[in-house]
């Protein structure tokens, strides 16, 4: 099946929702099937949240990714909780600057980013996980360049035009890296 | 150096799972604090409602039951019923005591069921995300009030202890604040007012503590406090207002 | 002397007991982060402390302990 | 104990009184309210507790707090009583507390009638509330099981730890016969509940009751254990009479009052040289498949009868699953057939003759 | 239109605005709220009605009335808000009023959990609430469905003048998926509704909605009226969706949320040369036998999956009766089933091999 | 000679189902004739409760829509929020008011429901055979209290105007008797204006009316006016407990 | 002269309007019983009738019409 | 089956349920299996109050009378309603002294008993429907006359011995006629 898991996971507030939102966009740019699953209810509350993605050539079955090829771990318990389930080739994508931890599986490729401290360097507040996007982007290529721009497009509502431009920016920035 | 504050015995050594800057913890160990200091807590019984404090169960020593949403004065009815020796509370949101469980509450206190009411008013649907209470102000956004609480179409904040105070049956019915130390201490008086009531046998007693949701007001915990202050106290005057032991508002 | 002593495994930086504290003795801490994601409340100068509670009776937490 | 002349209702409620029941809270509604009543009259004369509710959701969460100290506890209502009642009964089954529920059932749906019925069985014995759990359900057909099967659910429901229905009807509470009361149980906690929020007066860690488990995994694991439970009362517990079955052509399935005519129909049959029997479930749920399956071999078919229009006819077909024909014969609103019509319908059955 | 991500519970709240709905009844519950909020949000704009009740009780039966006012009216819950409606649906049937129930369910029982669930059908399709009824019972299994079904309920509530359920659960309820939302109906009372209490305007007799029948005659009339009505629902109304079942020996039956699950282990299988099949019911109740029917005599053997202890398993032994093995396998307490573990079962049923 | 009384039209020529002397059918025609008298026949519709009213969806010949037991403010919500130009009103006893509604009426008062509410206390379940009411009197011997109504154990009677009049949504709370002639005539006028308050949209409007239960109390329909008189009105004083448009007890 | 009409079918006998008449002109009938099996109310003296109502105010079967 | 069934019917008040009572109890007393069940619900609050009684030697299978052996009518509805349903060869006892019709059955048995001016002639006001089962034994002989005493005996309570032999004289005068 060519069906793409990823999960996103982090504390409440690092937009792991929006990031999220912002894979499926993307996947559902390149027509192809997608499906955007949080979790939910008062687990949110103890802090942490996180989201499933799925892209697919075929219908979608499960949308709860439990064995994620693609995991983004924007804190410690998320990264603990999930690190183990990813699938053997899977990509992870860690948040170095919140994260201290190394992972030490051998069967999985791991690219850590100081996604926080880039954003806030770089007058980016709230936009690390674009720049993790952009990350995944550059290093799984799980959408087009061009599906993601116009994700954008529908994710970030016209009157906040100017948040367009720092969200491109982070998104440089991650791809970059 | 002696210990001048310190958790009290009847809250077991488990952390909330409040949000940070969250009220329902203060109230939590003003209650618990009562339960060390009339030294009931091998005969009391709590009974955790549906809502941000449903998992109280977990935080409280004495024992407990979590009732079905709104229906926590119906159970503490049956508990006292079955034990009357016991000391029984319910511990209760605004949703869960002032919506749907309207019925439970007036009834109870129609009787005058010799239990305690702990009701912390924080004008919000706190677990399921911020909906519009029964409580929230006039014009407060909520998830369901998005344009603000329009009270020509969803009505007035009820005024619980006003309208339970026109009921024989209740002892006490006070309302009280946490928004400061001042308050917190008066909030405990209060508390423990109600629970000596249930001992001399007086009849219901029901304590409404104004307290804070930061995280569906959508404001930090110390602003919390000045909008309940602000915006809270005004409509909910603070006071007693039925106490057949002393004086009433 | 007193002392107010902060458990800080229990603490989630809500600060309600630095603004509580009349002594203005207690900071939300600029550097740590606890297990649980928060910044944990700080004495800065605990010679300052009059044990007077005021930050305890506040706290949402039950993360302080008082002594005097 | 000579036997006495008494309605079923108040059959049921003095039987229950010497089960041990101690803590009836209730809300009126035809036809069970001299149960009720009752429970008024005697509670106060033995330190016992009757409570009149505000409503029926009150009552069944007074049940869950008095059972939840550790006490006999039971409501009693009728069909549109016990639909708000299920939600509580959802919370004492997934709190695993005893607990004994009468409906004497009424015909709907809604506001529905006030007569006789037996249309509330789907709800009894599949769906009195949300969610994965199950219901000990009783139906007694005459006064004298009223209170034989009341001692029996207070016993199983402490055993179990869950909650038992008697589904009874607006016949059965109304209708006297003759009745002898057994003997009493001494108190209204017959067997240990450590497990009991009854105050934990400083000598063991506290207790909780709780339905409420926020980690699937935790609530699955206690689903399974419940199942788990089921499994041996679906083993230990099915109750049945049966009337002429060993030989039977054609065996019908009744239970409560309209087993009761169908004893006449069969009757009838018999005389008429059908060869006609009866299976009479007594426990509803664990439905007694082990019955009807000693019959399946020889019986011709299978005629369901029910004061409904058709619910317990699943379960025959269930048991039966497609190895002999099943029919069904109902009335509902509540009317009660009468033996006439269901000896047609045996005699349809049967092609008129032996 | 183009197609774009909502949630599940936000594109059902968008449908049934579009479908005419201007009248919504709500008391939040996880995991439907985004539901209500989205009405909440909408409603104002277009002189429709959001009004959050003070129980769910309360909001069933503004339904009631907004219904019987001759409006398209809707609420919305998860599994313990529902059976405190169930007094309500009951009444709504028996007073012959259409109106649209959504459940999305969550683990039970009692509280439960929050996590999604299927262990609600039978109180779906055959108890909610006490008495001889029906609900209308669709189950949409993708966001798109949850759109597309909707503007069906409304239509179906409204020609039959029943009370017509959404069975959803968490997963469908909070996951986004594109979805195309179809062409609106221009009116919110696209029918006319000569029955409704909308005041006579001195031009008619008054219009009289009820649900109580004191003569059982005249209640047993009604029923079976409405039973006959049911029999047409049944012909005409049942809906499935097939997925490789014309050469299928092992064919899965399974709806919503975990039919999604049986697609993946169904391709899994077929990859490793089992030749399975999946019936996914679309409707509930009518149950789609005819589907199922179809198959029985060249499947081999039928495996329910259920987000639940077993339920619709039993309406599809009461469809295959016998003739073929019917097995289960189920999670429960908010636990979606992997993939891997259907195919499992799959393997079982099989040997192992094709 | 001009009929100076009959029968209003808003009545079906259709006989109560009423025992002897029960004061329903008093109030009934107070009700019809206030529809005739504003006019409004054609735009009104009732909503039934559960009680021994249950059936007056027979008599009134306005629309009806017959409610389960105690939802009849919730189905008239429903009703007047899908045709707010239509005039909707409940009829609803004490058991059904007072005790399994006591949610709903509650919020339909918070909500400022613009519904009449005609509230006839009897002070006992009329139709289920005569079981304790919320509005039971002290020592009142009913079904389920055979010993009478120990108020210590079942609590005192609720007292619903009082208890409604704290509402900021109630524009009228007010009560009425049936048991002579002014009484009778008071309480035609209470209900008439409780309609037309609801026609000037100034909120939620109910008329408490004692009335009696010969059946169930055991007295012919002239005792039983007497006991209402010696009994209910102590307890129960007549008068405007909220009024917005006026002077209020 | 004024009238008090009252409907024997619809009238249950239970006396309010007896009772109410200021007049004291109606009784309930010593012999006749009606279809539903109640003693209907009777006017003994139309005469004397004032039409003032108050049989019919009473009245909770709207049995009686007046004219005047 | 040796099943006999009795239909009381008449107005609230006149003791039709007692009557009931009173003839279940006497075929309990001669050891047979009975049923009695009353009119219930609102439909008593219409004035009209029936009951049914069956005696029998065998388990009794609906208890609901819809054919009667014995009709006892204390009112005109009563007798209008169920004259047509009594079995070829049946009993009917009708109070003549509130029904002034005439039955036009010819296969029934039919007693006009003026049993409510007997009573009231004999001081004996509310029994009538004792005179009617005087009446009733005597022609139908459903219990023994020592059956009948022993009813008396459990459904008069101790405390109104006095009604005791009230009701003793309107039996006899019921079943002397
Ligand atoms: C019968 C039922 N309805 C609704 C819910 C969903 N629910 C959970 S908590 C809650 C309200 C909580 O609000 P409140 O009582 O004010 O407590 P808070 O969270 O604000 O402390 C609701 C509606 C439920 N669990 N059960
Ligand atoms: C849910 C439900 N509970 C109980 C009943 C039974 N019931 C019918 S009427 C009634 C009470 C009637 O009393 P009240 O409202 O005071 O009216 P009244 O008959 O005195 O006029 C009750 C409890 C019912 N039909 N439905
Ligand atoms: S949601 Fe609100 S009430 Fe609930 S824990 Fe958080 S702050 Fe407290
Ligand atoms: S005890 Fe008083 S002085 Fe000391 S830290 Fe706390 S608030 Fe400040
Ligand atoms: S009040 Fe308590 S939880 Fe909040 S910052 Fe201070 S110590 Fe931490
Ligand atoms: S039972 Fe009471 S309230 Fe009902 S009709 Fe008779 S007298 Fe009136
Ligand atoms: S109208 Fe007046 S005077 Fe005439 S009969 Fe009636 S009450 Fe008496
Ligand atoms: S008041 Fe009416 S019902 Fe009563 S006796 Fe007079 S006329 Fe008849
Ligand atoms: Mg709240
Ligand atoms: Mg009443």
């Amino acid at each position: 099946m060519s069906t793409l898991n990823i999960l996103l996971a982090g504390f409440g507030g690092q937009g792991i929702l929006f990031l999220g939102k912002m894979a499926a966009y993307a996947g559902l740019m390149d027509n192809r099937q997608i499906t955007w699953l949080p979790s939910y209810g008062p687990e949110m509350r103890g802090g942490t949240a996180n989201c499933s993605v799925c892209i697919s050539d075929d219908l979608i079955g499960s949308p709860l990714v439990i064995n994620p090829d693609i995991l983004v771990a924007m804190n410690l318990p998320s990264l603990e909780k999930f690190i183990d389930k990813v699938v053997p080739g899977g990509t992870v994508l860690v948040d170095c600057s919140i994260i201290d931890k190394k992972v030490h599986r051998e069967d999985i490729n791991v690219f850590y980013v100081p996604a926080t401290r880039l954003a806030a360097d770089n007058g980016l507040p709230g936009l690390a996980n674009m720049i993790m996007l952009g990350k995944m982007l550059k290093e799984t290529k799980f959408c087009t360049e061009n599906a993601l721009e116009e994700a954008l497009l529908k994710c970030v509502p016209p009157r906040k035009a100017d948040m367009m431009e720092l969200n491109r920016k982070a998104l440089k920035i991650g791809s970059e890296l | 150096m002696a210990v001048v504050f310190q958790k009290p015995q009847a809250l077991l050594d488990v952390p909330f799972t409040y949000c940070p800057g969250c009220t329902h913890g203060i109230i939590h160990r003003l209650v618990a604090e009562t339960i060390d200091e009339l030294g009931i807590e091998g005969h009391t019984v709590g009974v955790a409602p549906v809502g941000c404090s449903v998992m109280n169960y977990n935080f409280f020593a004495c024992d407990m039951v979590q009732a079905p949403h709104g229906r926590a004065p119906a159970v503490a009815t049956g508990l006292k019923r079955a034990i009357p020796e016991n000391i029984v509370f319910t511990y209760q949101g605004d949703g869960d005591l002032a919506a749907i469980g309207t019925a439970e509450t007036v009834h109870a206190a129609v009787r005058g069921e010799n239990i305690t009411v702990v009701f912390v008013n924080n004008a919000i649907y706190g677990m399921t995300g911020g909906q519009m209470a029964p409580t929230s102000l006039p014009n407060q956004v909520t998830q369901t009030t998005p344009y603000g609480r329009d009270t020509s179409y969803s009505g007035h904040p009820i005024r619980v202890c006003e309208m339970l105070a026109t009921l024989e049956g209740t002892a006490l019915a006070q309302r009280v604040s946490v928004d400061n130390v001042k308050n917190v201490q008066n909030a405990k008086k209060a508390i423990k007012k109600a629970f000596t009531y249930q001992i001399e046998k007086r009849g219901f007693s029901i304590v409404e503590v104004l307290s804070t949701c930061p995280t569906n007001w959508g404001l930090d915990a110390q602003e919390s406090l000045q909008w309940l202050r602000d915006n809270m106290i005004p409509y909910y005057p603070l006071g007693v207002y039925k106490d057949v032991g002393g004086t009433t508002k | 002397m007193a002392k107010a002593i902060i458990d800080e495994t229990k603490c989630k930086g809500c600060g309600l007991c630095v603004a509580a504290c009349p002594r203005k003795i207690l900071v939300l801490s600029p550097d740590k982060i606890n297990s649980k994601g928060y910044r944990p409340a700080q004495v800065v100068d605990q010679s300052k402390c009059t044990g007077c509670a005021s930050c305890a009776i506040m706290c949402p937490d039950v993360a302080i302990t008082v002594e005097r | 104990m000579a036997k006495v002349l008494m309605k079923g209702n108040e059959a049921l409620a003095e039987a229950a009184i010497m089960a041990g029941c101690r803590h009836f809270f209730g809300y009126p509604i035809t036809p069970q309210t001299e149960l009720a009543a009752y429970m008024a009259k005697k509670m106060p004369k033995i330190g016992g507790v009757y409570l009149q509710a505000e409503s029926e959701i009150a009552a069944i969460n007074m049940v869950l707090g008095a059972s939840a100290a550790g006490k006999r506890a039971m409501t009693s209502s009728s069909s549109p009583g016990i639909s708000l009642k299920s939600e509580g009964i959802s919370y004492i089954a997934g709190s695993d507390l005893p607990a004994v529920i009468v409906n004497v059932q009424r015909g709907g749906p809604g506001l529905g009638g006030i007569q006789p019925s037996q249309a509330d069985y789907w709800q009894a014995t599949r769906a009195t509330g949300h969610g994965d759990f199950h219901l000990m359900v009783y139906a007694p057909s005459t006064v004298q099981e009223m209170t034989d099967l009341v001692a029996l659910a207070f016993d199983n429901a402490d055993k179990y730890r869950m909650p038992v229905m008697i589904l009874s009807d607006g016949m059965l509470g109304q209708m006297m016969e003759p009745v002898e009361l057994k003997t009493a149980n001494a108190t209204d906690c017959p067997i240990e509940k450590p497990w009991a929020a009854c105050g934990h007066r400083n000598s063991r860690p506290h207790n909780v009751i709780n339905s409420l488990y926020l980690t699937p995994q935790a609530l699955e694991e206690l689903v399974k254990k419940r199942y788990e439970k089921y499994e041996v009362i679906k083993k230990e517990e099915q109750m049945a009479d049966e009337y002429l079955t060993d030989d039977a052509d054609i065996i019908l399935v009744a239970y409560g009052a309209s087993s009761r005519i169908c004893r006449t129909a069969v009757n009838t049959a018999r005389k008429e040289g059908i060869k006609a029997g009866l299976i009479r479930p007594i426990t509803l749920w664990p439905y007694p498949a082990k019955y009807i399956e000693k019959h399946i071999a020889h019986a011709k078919a299978f005629l369901c009868v029910e004061m409904s229009m058709g619910q317990m006819v699943d379960d025959v077909r269930l048991c039966v699953n497609g190895r002999k024909p099943v029919a069904f014969y109902g009335r509902t609103g509540g009317i009660i057939p009468a033996p006439d019509e269901v000896l047609n319908e045996i005699r349809k059955l049967t092609g008129g003759v032996k």
